[in-house]
């Protein structure tokens, strides 16, 4: 079994190239397998003996420190694995039904697309060391720029997948310079914080802040956020596994995985904390500031990234991967639900135009109901549970930034209540028909409604999810839960839920203008291109201009070399 | 020290008559004070360190020197024969 | 080496003055012909420094036949090869690009200099051997590029007569 | 006296080029037979490599396999004139000669005369292109490698005074006196050999050349150049010990970032890899100025350059020279091969793993790092990252236009230089160490 979830990153391969072949009635139906075999070799190494197995072919790529192509099917792997075939599988289900009106080649390319997503992200979490690592990284990003780029007769869709690129490229100059920086024979991800690894100026500090900027690239934190909300431009099922579930938690994983590291760093450690609260706070903030239903989800999935981070810099990496769990089941519930509202009203998402949907679509009003709770904390359900460990561990670790999340959880009520009275609730803006949805779009919320409620009784009462990770995850000790600082926590996030429902569905829809929105980001990208567009005129075709600069250029750099 | 001078300055002033003129061919025949300088060079060094090479290689030069102008000249006639004015700014069609 | 140093600095001086009215001449035709009194100079310091076959070469290949090609294809040439006005500012670069390049050479060449000593070597016998010994690799491979240039020449020319 | 192996090839190669040319009247409407010929001649050219050295080894496999990529594709490059096809496979027989003379010549003279066949064929190559764009492109290209040559040569007539031979030169050996004479010959002799190489400021003609040429062509130009400079330049830095190393990072740097800049304002597909391509011949400068471990890395960067960059243009061939919008993508007819093939080259360009454009990068960096430090390194990781955002960006395009039955009848030619260069692409990602290796023992 072992031995299969090494290679658990191929399974979705046959799928991608039997779906471009055009095998299947229906187009994507092939791939369907891929993810179901993936989620139950997973949970099949889980529920079996866990022995962990690694394959290890040294000089692969000889001119690296570590250039092995190395693979390492462990316990958090294979829970990560799960999670990815879980979530996936519901979403491939979902997609049959979503993108059931696309031409069928259109369909073909969007599930050869998601089969490369599944393989690329096995790959990262299969990873033994960072040169592996790196292709999973690399991949994950270019399928979700594909995707987010899907329709590309939609205005703005291939910009905002240059500005998911952008920030990615971030983080991969990060993790190329960290490749390469470490003394020769290190690379493994497990062994970075050894002193034989930390021999080069800078040390596990330099080291560690490499992955931390890497990570927060690909999880949206700080000021890289910007490209996530943009992201919501691809399709709706591609915002629930790849932007909400999945994918941005690759960089809470890649800390996780090297928590050692990040221990033998205390400075980042906090920088890490306190990065995660700061977003934490700043993405609900600016949730409750959107106009369009899934940026303002978006901004939920960068807030509770933060959650994760922060809960990785207070030391309990733990916690984070449980929080990781949990959220992936509720957010994927909160944007498979809301995908149901927009396609109903053919593509509407904005929040002006939506609203007392609550008699039309039943069954995405019951789940989005679900996730919504679990998301705030309802005592009881999944969000509850994870965070409450998150929160705990900021109790011991830094006072002032749990404190300062323990806030946060009150923000988190308020936009989602926002967003859930403002759609379902109040009395409909228009008289837009509205399409029933097919029983494919519903039955997929079914299991992942499910996982949003019961996802937190995988660690409490009985500590399994934490067994079964054991070392893998940091001192994986139990949590001990029920504390009261996460069960106010809890109530002040209902607290704030119910307050939006008060405040009812006129206020709820109109957006909060305080325009935080990445307003840097753009000013660079004027900039970088303003500067490109003037070195570009410098070539003007001119025979002259051109032979000037060539001697110009001998006679200098002549002149340096003999004065070097 | 007085030839190795001149052909410094002919090296100097080659690339200057590139730079200078318009026309093509003038153009050219600048490279060809470019190329002569070397060759200067070549025979200069040739009788400083008594190796005869030197002056061999100056002949394999002057053929260099030939194709080169036999080629660029063919270029210059295809592409300028058809215009009205004779400028190398002229044709900046392709920009790079 | 004294006795030559009169000959020489004449013709260093013929060689540069000829050069200038190749690059200033404001007629393509007054260029051709200071670049054949360059080349004869040139031909002339060739001699001076002992090396007859390659003066020989440079006036049978150089004065012969490279400068009767310019006149040629000046001929044929629209207006005659003449060209537009050149302003300042083009000349002022020129200048410019033209005293950097010596400037960088005269750094690397002026640093240290030995002595000019050296014994006059050449002979067609000698140039012959040293052809056809050490150096006949590169005398073989000028082979290729004549090949080059001819089937260059030719495909450019037939390309502009035969297009469609 | 016995012949080093791959004067034997070249000597194979201008023999088969005559025969080309012999045949010409016949060969001009039988393209089977030309191809066969030329292929004949790559293949027989290669088997004196069995007995060379690594350096030849490489520099025979690399450049004739260019050659080969370049040869099936004659049927298909865009010509002024289409009866032009034999002169353009000599042509490129003959440049292969010279670009492999020029990465194995035993003494500079050699090189440098291999230096300018290569050039030489390369601005014919490139002027034979439909249109009045590539003459000019080939005029332009031509004037200012006379003028970098002619730098050239003037270097190498100082290495000579100072050296009293043609050998490979060594700053180390020569007499003190004459240290800087021959830095200052070494330097230009650097210089000259760096135009084949494109990078900033020796850039222009290359740019104007890979944007406005026949892409069957201006690829096969790309990449010999670039191979045959690069080795070349390593074995200048290896005997000579200049230029010195702080220059070849300088220039690689500038490079980098400028290419970098300068493809990110493009809308234009040939455009937008001209530049990129100024960008990678930064990566080459930069590697050559790492010590031995960055030299065997530029060895191993400018393979999977040049085989990438091949890739891209024979997808490109066959649609016609003109400029390939960003907009346009999606409207152009694009079979499944060539759409997927441009799609490999990109990815590998833009440096997404496993493809091998990544791996080149990674083994850079490591010995930019190792050799130069912080600075460079990080201003080469973010050059290196941020092609993703403009290889990228046509990408969606091509996936969306992909079409099994697409691809009229006159895009059936680029079809088998596609299949083998993707082919070649997917091997060297997925058995990087094996290039690596052969590049380390070359020039190591």
């Amino acid at each position: 079994m072992s031995g299969v979830l090494l290679w658990a990153w191929a399974l979705t391969l046959p799928g991608l190239v039997l779906t471009g072949l055009g095998v299947g009635r229906r187009p994507g139906s092939a791939s369907l397998a891929g993810p179901g075999v993936l989620l139950v070799v997973a949970v099949t190494w889980l529920l079996g003996s866990r022995t962990a197995a690694e394959l290890r072919q040294v000089d692969w790529l000889p001119f690296l420190p570590d250039g092995a192509f190395h693979l390492r099917g462990d316990a958090l792997a294979a829970v990560m694995l799960a999670v990815l075939g879980f979530v996936s599988l519901c979403v491939y289900v979902y997609s049959l039904a979503y993108m059931a009106d696309e031409p069928p080649a259109g369909q073909r390319r969007f599930f050869m697309y998601l089969d490369f997503f599944v393989a690329s992200m096995a790959i990262l979490v299969l990873a033994g060391n960072l040169a592996v690592l790196l292709i999973g990284w690399a991949g994950v990003g270019l399928a979700s720029f594909l995707l987010i780029s899907f329709w590309l007769d939609r205005p703005g869709t291939l910009g905002a997948g240059l500005q998911a690129l952008a920030a990615n490229a971030v983080g991969d100059a990060a993790l190329l310079v960290a490749i390469v920086l470490v003394p020769a024979g290190c690379g493994d991800l497990l062994t970075l914080q050894t002193p034989a690894c930390l021999a080069v100026p800078g040390g596990a500090r330099l080291t560690a802040s490499l992955l931390l900027v890497a990570a927060a690239a690909k999880s949206a934190q700080g000021p890289l956020y910007f490209w996530l909300p943009s992201a919501m431009a691809g399709p709706t099922p591609i915002s629930a596994l790849i932007h909400a579930a999945t994918m941005v938690a690759a960089g809470v994983y890649l800390l996780v995985r090297t928590n050692a590291l990040l221990a033998a760093a205390p400075p980042v450690a906090v920088a890490t904390a306190a990065l995660g609260v700061a977003t934490a706070l700043g993405g609900g903030l600016a949730s409750l500031q959107q106009a369009n239903f899934k940026r303002g989800l978006a901004y939920s999935t960068v807030s509770q990234l933060g959650y994760m981070f922060a809960g990785v810099g207070f030391g309990a990496p733990f916690a984070a991967i449980f929080h990781l769990v949990t959220h992936a089941s509720f957010k994927a519930l909160l944007f498979l639900s809301a995908g149901v509202v927009i396609h109903a009203r053919d593509g509407e998402e904005e929040l002006a135009a939506l609203g007392g949907l609550r008699r039309a679509l039943p069954g995405a009003y019951a789940a989005f109901l679900v996730g919504s709770l679990a998301l705030v904390g309802l005592p009881g359900l999944s969000g509850a549970l994870s965070k409450d460990a998150i929160l705990d561990a900021g109790e011991q670790a830094n006072l002032l930034l749990a404190v300062c999340l323990f806030g946060g959880t009150f923000l988190t009520g308020l936009y989602i209540g926002r967003l859930f009275f403002g759609v379902f609730h109040g009395p409909r803006p228009d008289e837009q028909p509205i399409h029933h949805p097919s029983p494919l779009l519903l039955w997929p919320l079914v299991p992942l409604a499910v996982g949003a409620v019961v996802a937190g009784y995988l660690e409490w009462p009985a500590g399994l999810l934490s067994s079964a990770l054991g070392e893998t995850a940091g001192h994986a000790e139990p949590v001990r839960f029920a504390s009261p600082f996460g069960f106010f926590a809890g109530l002040l996030g209902v607290f704030g839920f119910a307050l939006s429902g008060w405040r009812g569905r006129e206020q709820a829809a109109e957006p909060v203008r305080v325009g935080t929105d990445a307003g840097w980001v753009g000013a660079v990208a004027r900039r970088g291109y303003g500067l490109a567009d003037r070195l570009a005129a410098i070539h003007s075709g001119r025979l002259g201009r051109y032979a000037l600069a060539s001697v110009f250029g001998i006679a200098i750099i002549l002149l340096i070399g003999l004065r070097a | 020290m007085l030839v190795l001078g001149t052909s410094a300055a002919l090296l100097a002033l080659g690339s200057g008559g590139v730079l200078l003129r318009r026309n093509p061919v003038a153009m050219l025949m600048s490279v060809e004070l470019m190329l002569n300088a070397g060759n200067l060079l070549f025979v200069l060094a040739a009788r400083v360190r008594g190796v005869v090479d030197g002056q061999a290689a100056a002949l394999i030069v002057l053929v260099v020197a030939a194709a080169e102008a036999v080629v660029g000249l063919g270029l210059a006639l295809a592409l300028f024969r058809d215009r009205s004015r004779v400028d190398v700014d002229d044709p900046a069609e392709v920009r790079g | 080496m004294s006795e030559l140093f009169l000959p020489l600095a004449v013709g260093c001086a013929v060689a540069l003055v000829s050069g200038l009215a190749v690059v200033l001449a404001r007629r393509p035709v007054h260029s051709v012909v200071g670049l054949l009194v360059h080349s004869l100079a040139i031909a002339s310091l060739f001699l001076l420094l002992a090396a007859d076959l390659v003066a020989i070469g440079q006036v049978l290949i150089y004065s012969g036949a490279i400068v009767v090609l310019f006149l040629f294809v000046i001929a044929l040439l629209p207006a005659g090869g003449a060209e537009g006005p050149i302003g300042s500012g083009r000349a002022l670069s020129a200048v410019l690009a033209a005293g950097a390049l010596l400037a960088a050479l005269a750094a690397g060449l002026s640093a240290s200099l030995p002595a000019a000593t050296g014994r006059s070597v050449g002979g067609v016998e000698a140039i012959g051997r040293s052809l056809f010994g050490p150096l006949v690799v590169p005398f073989e491979l000028t082979a290729p590029l004549l090949l080059v240039a001819i089937v260059g020449a030719v495909a450019i020319w037939r390309r502009q007569e035969q297009a469609p | 006296m016995s012949v080093p192996p791959a004067l034997l090839s070249v000597a194979i190669l201008v023999v088969g080029a005559m025969v080309i040319l012999t045949l010409t009247s016949r060969l001009t409407r039988d393209s089977t037979a030309l191809g066969t010929i030329g292929m004949l001649t790559l293949v027989v050219a290669a088997l004196p490599s069995v007995a060379g050295d690594p350096l030849s080894q490489i520099a025979l496999f690399s450049i004739l396999g260019a050659a080969a990529i370049a040869m099936l594709l004659v049927p298909s490059a865009e010509l002024h004139v289409t009866t032009q096809r034999p002169e353009v496979a000599a042509l490129v027989l003959l440049g292969s000669a010279g670009a492999v003379v020029l990465a194995t010549a035993g003494d500079l003279l050699s090189a440098a005369l291999g230096l300018e066949t290569l050039s030489l064929s390369a601005a014919v190559l490139i002027g034979l292109g439909r249109g009045e764009r590539p003459l000019e492109a080939a005029f332009k290209y031509f004037v200012l490698s006379a003028i970098t040559f002619a730098a050239l040569i003037y270097g190498l007539g100082l290495i000579f005074l100072a050296t009293g031979s043609f050998a490979w030169p060594s700053l180390a050996q020569v007499e003190a006196a004459y240290h800087w004479v021959l830095l200052a010959g070494v330097m230009l002799f650097g210089l000259g050999v760096s135009y084949e190489l494109a990078v900033v400021p020796l850039h222009w003609g290359a740019l104007d050349v890979y944007t406005a040429g026949a892409p069957a062509l201006a690829g096969y130009v790309m990449a010999a150049s670039k191979v045959a400079a690069v080795l070349a330049l390593g074995r200048l830095v290896v005997g000579a010990g200049a230029p010195p190393p702080a220059v070849l990072i300088g220039i690689g740097l500038l490079s980098i970032v400028w290419g970098t800049l300068g493809a990110l304002a493009q809308r234009e597909l040939r455009r937008m890899l001209a530049y990129s391509a100024v960008a990678n011949a930064g990566f080459l400068a930069l590697a050559l100025g790492c010590g031995a471990e960055g030299r065997a890395a530029a060895v191993f960067y400018v393979e999977i350059y040049a085989l990438t960059a091949l890739l891209v243009f024979a997808a490109l061939a066959g649609r016609g020279p003109g400029p390939l919008g960003l907009a346009d993508v999606p409207s152009e007819e694009w079979g499944a091969t060539r759409a997927l093939g441009l799609a490999l080259g990109l990815l590998s360009l833009a440096g997404i793993p496993p493809a091998p454009g990544f791996w080149a990068k990674l083994a850079v960096l490591a010995a930019a790092w190792h050799a130069a430090g912080w600075g460079p390194t990080v201003v080469a990781a973010v050059g290196g990252v941020a092609g993703v955002l403009y290889y990228l960006r046509p990408l969606p395009d091509v996936f969306a236009a992909v079409r099994a039955d697409g691809g009229g009848p006159g895009l059936r030619f680029p079809a088998p230089a596609v299949l083998l260069a993707g082919a070649a692409v997917v091997f060297l990602g997925l058995v990087p160490g094996l290039a690596y290796a052969i590049a380390r023992l070359a020039i190591g």
